[in-house]
C-alpha cells in the first residue's frame, strides 16, 4: 500500500481556521515609482495645480539657497538642504488641510515653510536662539524633530487622539531613508495600523543618510514594501514628479480622513546638495551621480510638462522667480540681525512652574548678568 | 469597580482607585501600556477601567515601550493625559530617547507651547523574588535628566494622593510605585478619599532627635523599623520620605538635618551614581556647620540587581542602617 | 490638440535608472501555513526523524508539566509554559549542528534543554539562584533573554562575527508574537537582510502577549510577511507540526549555511496554558478557544500520522513515556534540594577584576555575614 | 593613514591613532557605527580605517543605535572587541536598553562565562554652538549603571592612551569624548606614542595648597584657567583631573582634599543628579574631618541644554568656579 492510498482512510485533525488577516496583495507597492509628469497619467492632472506647485516649487528652491547662503555668513549654525527634494517638500504641505497636521523631520524646513509658518521662525532652531521658533498649535506642525524617526510616533498619538475625539485630523509625518531603519519607525507604523490612525508616513528616499547609501540601510526591495508588514498599504512614487508626489499623498491623506487607515509612501528622490553645509559628500558619491539626478531635477520636470503643454510663459516664470526673490530679500533682511536672547529663558519653561531650585539658580544668572553689565558698563 | 475594598486598603487598590477617580474627572485622562486592559494590568492596577471606561481610555497596546511614550507624546501633544503604565522597571528603558529627548523637553523646545502633561507609571525595585530585570530601582536616570518631575509614594495614601497629582500635573511625572508596597495595607478609605494636595513636599513620618534616615518609597517601612530598633541602642531617630525626588524639598529636609544634625540617606538603588550621592551632597552644602558627621549612605550595593535567592542581601535592612547610625561619629559630640 | 497627441512629440527627462533591490514575489510567504503531517507532504518524511520528533515532543510536553508542578512547591520562582508550543521548542533545537547557536527567549527553557542544556542549570533563571546557569558557550546557547527582542540583534552580531571569521555558524533566534512590535525586532531584522547574516528568525505566534491577542498586537496579513520589508524570505508554517516546523526551519537554516542570508520563519502556534503560572488565563480568553487548540495539539498530530504510518506501536509509546517520566523524576530529585548560594558572588563577576569600591562592599557583607552566622552560632 | 599630523596632535587625531593602533594589533577590534566607513565618521575619528583595515573592520552600519549596540553584544559574544561609534551623545539613548540590560550585565549574567570587551565612544557636552540633542551630557546615566566602566579623557595624551586601555579592557566601557576638545592641541607626538597605562587613575593636574577643582573631560581646562585666575585672588589651586568616573579613583581624590581642606566639583553636565552630587558625596563621606567647608558643586544649570546662543549662560566658566572657592568658608578657617 502506498502513502498516498494510505491518505484516503486518514482524517487529520484540522488546524483551527486560520485567515490571513488583510489581503497582502492590495499593499504592495507598484514595481516601479509611480510618475505622471511627462506620462499620460498628465493628463488629467489640474493646471492650476500645477502651476501652483510650479510657483512653491522655485520658492522653495530659493529658500534653500538662501538658507545655505546665510551658514556661511555665519546667520545659521547649519543648514540640512532640501535641495533636489522640493517636490516632497512643497507638496507634503500641499495636500494637508489647515486643521491637518504635519511632523517635520530635520531636513524639513521647507515643508515647515509651505504650510505657513513665518521662515524666520521656522529657522529658529537652525540659527540657534532657541528650539523651535514656533508655536507649534498655530500652524498645526510639529517641532521639527532632530532624533531621528522619533516623531512617527508622535504623528500616530496625536491622529488617534483626534480621531478618538472625533476631530477631522490627518496627520502627516516626514522621515528620511535612514530613518526607517530606527525601532521607532517600526513601532509608530505599527500602532498606526493596529489603531487605524489618520497617518500617512512619508519616506523621501533621497539616497543617502549622511554617507551611508541606501544599499547599506536596507536589502529590501522598495522601502515601500515594509508598509505590508504592518497591513498598510504601501507607494512608491517618483519622488521628483512633483504631480505624482501630490496625487499619491492626496490619494493617502483621502484614504485616512475616510477612516482607511494610514500608508506609507516611498518618494524616490535624490539629496542633490551634501548632507549640511558642513558635510563634504565628495567623500562618498560621485558628481557623475549627482548630475544623473540633476537632470531629473523636479523644477525641469515640471517645467517641461507644464511647457509642454503651453501653461508656462515667460511671465508666469518671471513672476514665480521675482516672488522667489522677494522672499529670499525678506528673509535675508531679517536673518540679518541678531535675535533678541533672554538668558533666563533657561529657566522659564523647563516645568509649568519653576522649581525651588530653578527659581535659585535664575537669580544665580540675573546676578552674573548684572555684574557683566556693570562691569561693561564702566 | 469591583475590586476597590473597603477599608483598610492596599496600594495597589488606592492606585486604582487614584486612576478611576482621576478618569472620571477628567475625560481627557487616558490610560494606556501592555496588558492594562483586559487584564487589568500584570499588577491588576488598572483593573476594571477598561470595563468602566471603555478600550479607548484604557486600552492595551502593542508590545513596544518606545511606542508607547512616544504615541502618548502625540496624544499629549493633542490635549489629552496620558497615563502610560511600563510593566516594570526594566521594560522602561527601550522607552528611554521618547522620555530624555521628548517628554522631558518638549515643554522646554516650545517655550511652553506644548506642555507635557503625562504621567509615567513605573513599577520599580525589588523585594518581590523577581527573576533578572523585574527589580531595577531606576530613579537616578530620572533625576539626572531636566524637564521630569519623579514622585514615589511610600504609604497607601500618598499612593493615591500624589498619583492624583501626577495626573493633574502639566508637567510629566515619572511615578515610580514599589511593587513590594503594593499589596500593604493601610486604613485609609478607598471611598473617602483625601484631597488632592500638590506633590513636591516631603514629610517627616516619625520626629526624633539624634539623627535623620531621608528616605523614599520601598525603603521607608525598613526605616521605621530601624528607628523602633534603634531605641533600644538609645537612638531617636527621625525618619523623613522624600515622597518627590524632583523638585526635591530641601527646606523640609534640611529643617531635619538642622535639627538632628546627622543624616543616613537610605534607598535600594545602588550607591554609585545613586539618588543617594545628590541627596547627601545637598543636604552637606546646605547644613555643613549643622553636620557632626557626614551624611552617610546606605544603599544597594553596586551591582546589577541579584536574583531572587540573594536578593535579601543585597537590600538595605535594619542592621545596616544601624551600623550606618552607629558610624555618625557619637563620640565626636563630646 | 489633446494632451495624447502632444504626448507624441514630448520627451520627458528620464528618471535615473531605478531597479528594485530584489524581487519581492518570492519573499512573500505562502497564503496559510505550510502543513506536513495529514497532507501529501508526508510521505517525503524521514519516519526515524518523525519519531524523533515523537519522542522529545513526549519528554518536552512532560518537561513542561514537571516544571509547572515545581513552581506549586516553591521549587522554581515562576516557569513560563511551552505546553502546546513543544513542535517548535524541540525542533528549534534539532535543527542546529552543534556548532551553531541558539538564542533563547524567556519562555524558551525547553528549546534550551533541548539542545542538551542540563535542565537543572536551564532552569536556574526561573529557581532564583543566578541569571544564567549554563555557561553559554559550552552548548551555544545564549542566556534565556528576558527583554523581549532585545536577544535579536545579539544573533545577528553573533552570526555576522563567525561569518566574518569564516566559520560555519549558523544562529537561531527565537522570539514571540508580541516581541515583533518592537524595535530591536526592526533592527535586527534589518541588520541580518543588509549583513546577510546567516540567522534565522523563529517567530513562535501563539497568539497571545500575556493578556493581548494577536489582533491587538498587529494588522499585518501574517507575520511572516513582515519580511519582504527587509528582503529576506517569509515563511508561514502550522507550528504544531513538527514535521512541518522541521522542514521549515531546516531549510531556512540550510540557506544561512550556504550564504543565503536570513529568513523569517512564523509558526503558528497556541500558547495552551497561561503566560505563567501566576497568570490567570480566563481573564482574556475562553476555555472553548484552548479546546480548539488542544485539538490540534502537537503530539497528538504527530501520534495521528505515525499510527497511520503504522510507526508507533505501543512499545515505542511505552517507551518515550518513560523516557519522560525518568527526565521528570530526575528533574524532581535534583530541583528537590537548596542550592548552594555565594552571598560573595554578588561581586564577583560585576567587572573582570573587582573594583576597589566592590572589593570594600563584599568586606562588608563577609563582616556581615559572620556575624550573622555568630549570631546563629551562639 | 593618512590624518595624523605631525606635533603637536589634536586629540581627534589621537583618537584616531588610537582606533588604528589598536586595529593593527589586535585583529578581533572592530569599529562600527553610522557614518564611521567611508566617511570617516562625522568628527573623523575613524577616518582612513575602512582604507587601511576594510569595511569588514570598520563598518558603516544602518541607522540605528538599539541594532548597532545589540549587534556588537552580539560579536562580543563571539570574540571579537566592537567598538562603536555613537554619533552624538543624545543618539546613544535608543541603544540604552541594550547597553543598561545587556552591555553591563552580561558578564555577571553569565558568571564571567561571556564578557563584554567592547567600547562605546560617545561625543559628549557642550560648547560647539550644536543645535538641540547635540550637546548632552549623559555621564550620570553610565556612572549610575553598575558593570559599566566609563572613561573621559582631557588630555591629547589621554585620549590614545585611555582609549587603547578602554579597547583593551575584558569590561565594557562607556568612552565620553569631549566634542569641544576634540580640536585641542598637544605636542604629543602622534608618531611616538606613549605606553598604553590601565585607565582607573585620577591624575593631579596642577599642584595647589588652597583647595581642589575636582572635575574631568571637557571642564579640565576650564579649571585649569581657573586656577590661573585664581592666584590674583591669592587662591593656589590644585586640579584634578578624575578621567576614570568609573572606578572611581577615590585614592587620589582624597589624597588631594584632605591635602587642601576644600574642593570644588566642575563639570558641564546638570547639577542635580549629575555626577557630581556621587563626588561630593563619597569626598564628604571619606574627608569630612580635614573638610573646612562643605564640597561645593559648579555645574549646568538643571535644563535641558540650551539653543547654542545661549550655552556660554549654561556652561561652567571661570567665574562661576572662582565664585564657588569664594564660598568656601575663608573665615571660618581663622
Ligand atoms: C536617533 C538619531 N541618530 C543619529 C542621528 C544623526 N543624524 C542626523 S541626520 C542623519 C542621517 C539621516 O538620514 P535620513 O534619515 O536618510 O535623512 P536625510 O538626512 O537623508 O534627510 C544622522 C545619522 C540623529 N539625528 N538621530
Ligand atoms: C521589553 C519588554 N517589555 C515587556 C516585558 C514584559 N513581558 C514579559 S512576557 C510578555 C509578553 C510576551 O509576549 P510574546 O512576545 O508573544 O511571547 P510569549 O509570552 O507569547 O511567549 C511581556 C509583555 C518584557 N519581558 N520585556
Ligand atoms: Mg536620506
Ligand atoms: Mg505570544
Amino acid at each position: 500500500m502506498t502513502v498516498m492510498e494510505q491518505r484516503g482512510a486518514y482524517r487529520p485533525t484540522p488546524p483551527p481556521a486560520w485567515q490571513p488577516r488583510t489581503d497582502p496583495a492590495p499593499l504592495l507597492p507598484d514595481a516601479r515609482p509611480y510618475r505622471v509628469l511627462g506620462t499620460e497619467a498628465a493628463g488629467r492632472t489640474d493646471p492650476d495645480l500645477l502651476l501652483r506647485l510650479y510657483r512653491q516649487l522655485v520658492t522653495g528652491r530659493r529658500f534653500n539657497a538662501q538658507a545655505t547662503a546665510l551658514t556661511k555668513q555665519g546667520r545659521l549654525a547649519v543648514y540640512p538642504s532640501s535641495t533636489g527634494q522640493e517636490a516632497c517638500e512643497v507638496t507634503a504641505a500641499a495636500v494637508l488641510e489647515e486643521h491637518d497636521w504635519l511632523f517635520p523631520s530635520y531636513r524639513d524646513t521647507l515643508a515647515v515653510v509651505s504650510r505657513g509658518v513665518d521662515p524666520v521662525r521656522a529657522l529658529t532652531l537652525l540659527r540657534g536662539d532657541w528650539h523651535t521658533g514656533y508655536d507649534p498649535h498655530e500652524h498645526r506642525v510639529a517641532p521639527l524633530s532632530t532624533p531621528l524617526a522619533t516623531q512617527l510616533p508622535h504623528a500616530v498619538g496625536l491622529a488617534h487622539a483626534a480621531r478618538l475625539k472625533g476631530d477631522d485630523v490627518v496627520a502627516l509625518a516626514l522621515v528620511g531613508d535612514g530613518g526607517t531603519s530606527e525601532g521607532d519607525f517600526h513601532e509608530a507604523l505599527n500602532f498606526a495600523a493596529v489603531w487605524q490612525a489618520p497617518v500617512v508616513f512619508l519616506v523621501q528616499n533621497n539616497g543617502f543618510a549622511i554617507s551611508v547609501p541606501l544599499a547599506k540601510q536596507t536589502a529590501a526591495p522598495s522601502l515601500a514594501h515594509k508598509a505590508v508588514g504592518y497591513g498598510m498599504p504601501g507607494r512608491l512614487v517618483d519622488g521628483n514628479d512633483a504631480a505624482a508626489v501630490h496625487e499619491v499623498l492626496a490619494g493617502a491623506v483621502r484614504r485616512a480622513r475616510e477612516g482607511g487607515g494610514p500608508t506609507l509612501v516611498e518618494a524616490v528622490t535624490y539629496r542633490v546638495e551634501a548632507h549640511t553645509n558642513a558635510d563634504d559628500a565628495g567623500r562618498y558619491r560621485s558628481e557623475s551621480e549627482v548630475e544623473t539626478w540633476r537632470a531629473h531635477d523636479p523644477i525641469v520636470l515640471l517645467e517641461e510638462e507644464l511647457t509642454h503643454r503651453g501653461l508656462l510663459d515667460e511671465a508666469t516664470r518671471t513672476a514665480a522667480r521675482d516672488a522667489a526673490e522677494a522672499m529670499a530679500a525678506d528673509l535675508r533682511a531679517r536673518m540679518n540681525a541678531d535675535p533678541a536672547l533672554h538668558p533666563l529663558d533657561l529657566f522659564a519653561h523647563v516645568h509649568a512652574r519653576p522649581t525651588a531650585q530653578l527659581r535659585e539658580q535664575a537669580e544665580q544668572l540675573r546676578a552674573e548678568l548684572e555684574a557683566e553689565a556693570e562691569g561693561a558698563g564702566r | 469597580m469591583t475590586t476597590v475594598a473597603a477599608r483598610p486598603a492596599t496600594m495597589a487598590q488606592a492606585l486604582t482607585r487614584a486612576l478611576r477617580d482621576a478618569m472620571a474627572a477628567d475625560p481627557t485622562v487616558h490610560v494606556m501600556g501592555e496588558d492594562v486592559g483586559t487584564l487589568g494590568g500584570v499588577f491588576r492596577i488598572t483593573d476594571g477601567l477598561a470595563a468602566e471606561f471603555g478600550e479607548d481610555r484604557c486600552t492595551d497596546t502593542p508590545l513596544a515601550e518606545a511606542g508607547i511614550l512616544g504615541a502618548a507624546v502625540g496624544m499629549a501633544m493633542y490635549g489629552l493625559r496620558p497615563v502610560v503604565e511600563m510593566q516594570f522597571d526594566a521594560f522602561a528603558y527601550p522607552s528611554f530617547e521618547q522620555l530624555v529627548s521628548h517628554v522631558a523637553k518638549m515643554r522646554n523646545r516650545t517655550r511652553g507651547a506644548m506642555p507635557m502633561p503625562l504621567t509615567v507609571r513605573i513599577p520599580y525595585g525589588g523585594g518581590i523574588g523577581g527573576v533578572e530585570h523585574h527589580s531595577d530601582s531606576s530613579e537616578a536616570y530620572y533625576m539626572a535628566t531636566p524637564g521630569l518631575h519623579v514622585y514615589t509614594p511610600a504609604t497607601v495614601a500618598d499612593a493615591y494622593g500624589m498619583l492624583r497629582a501626577a495626573i493633574a500635573s502639566d508637567d510629566p511625572v515619572v511615578f515610580l510605585e514599589p511593587k513590594r508596597l503594593y499589596w500593604s495595607k493601610d486604613t485609609w478609605d478607598p471611598e473617602d478619599p483625601p484631597a488632592v494636595e500638590p506633590a513636591g513636599r516631603a514629610v517627616v513620618r516619625r520626629r526624633g532627635s539624634s539623627a535623620t534616615l531621608l528616605t523614599y518609597g520601598p525603603s521607608l517601612p525598613v526605616c521605621m523599623e530601624a528607628a523602633e530598633a534603634a531605641r533600644e541602642e538609645g537612638w531617636d531617630l527621625e525618619v523623613v520620605d522624600l515622597r518627590s525626588l524632583v523638585p526635591f524639598d530641601d527646606e523640609t529636609v534640611c529643617a531635619s538635618v538642622r535639627r538632628t544634625g546627622r543624616a543616613v540617606v537610605v534607598h535600594e538603588s545602588t550607591g554609585f551614581g545613586g539618588p543617594g550621592g545628590e541627596i547627601a551632597a545637598r543636604v552637606t552644602e546646605r547644613c555643613f556647620h549643622h553636620l557632626e558627621a557626614p551624611v552617610l549612605r546606605v544603599a544597594g550595593f553596586d551591582v546589577p540587581y541579584p536574583p531572587p535567592m540573594l536578593e535579601r542581601h543585597h537590600l538595605p535592612g535594619v542592621d545596616r542602617i544601624l551600623d550606618a547610625v552607629g558610624r555618625l561619629q557619637w563620640e565626636a559630640e563630646n
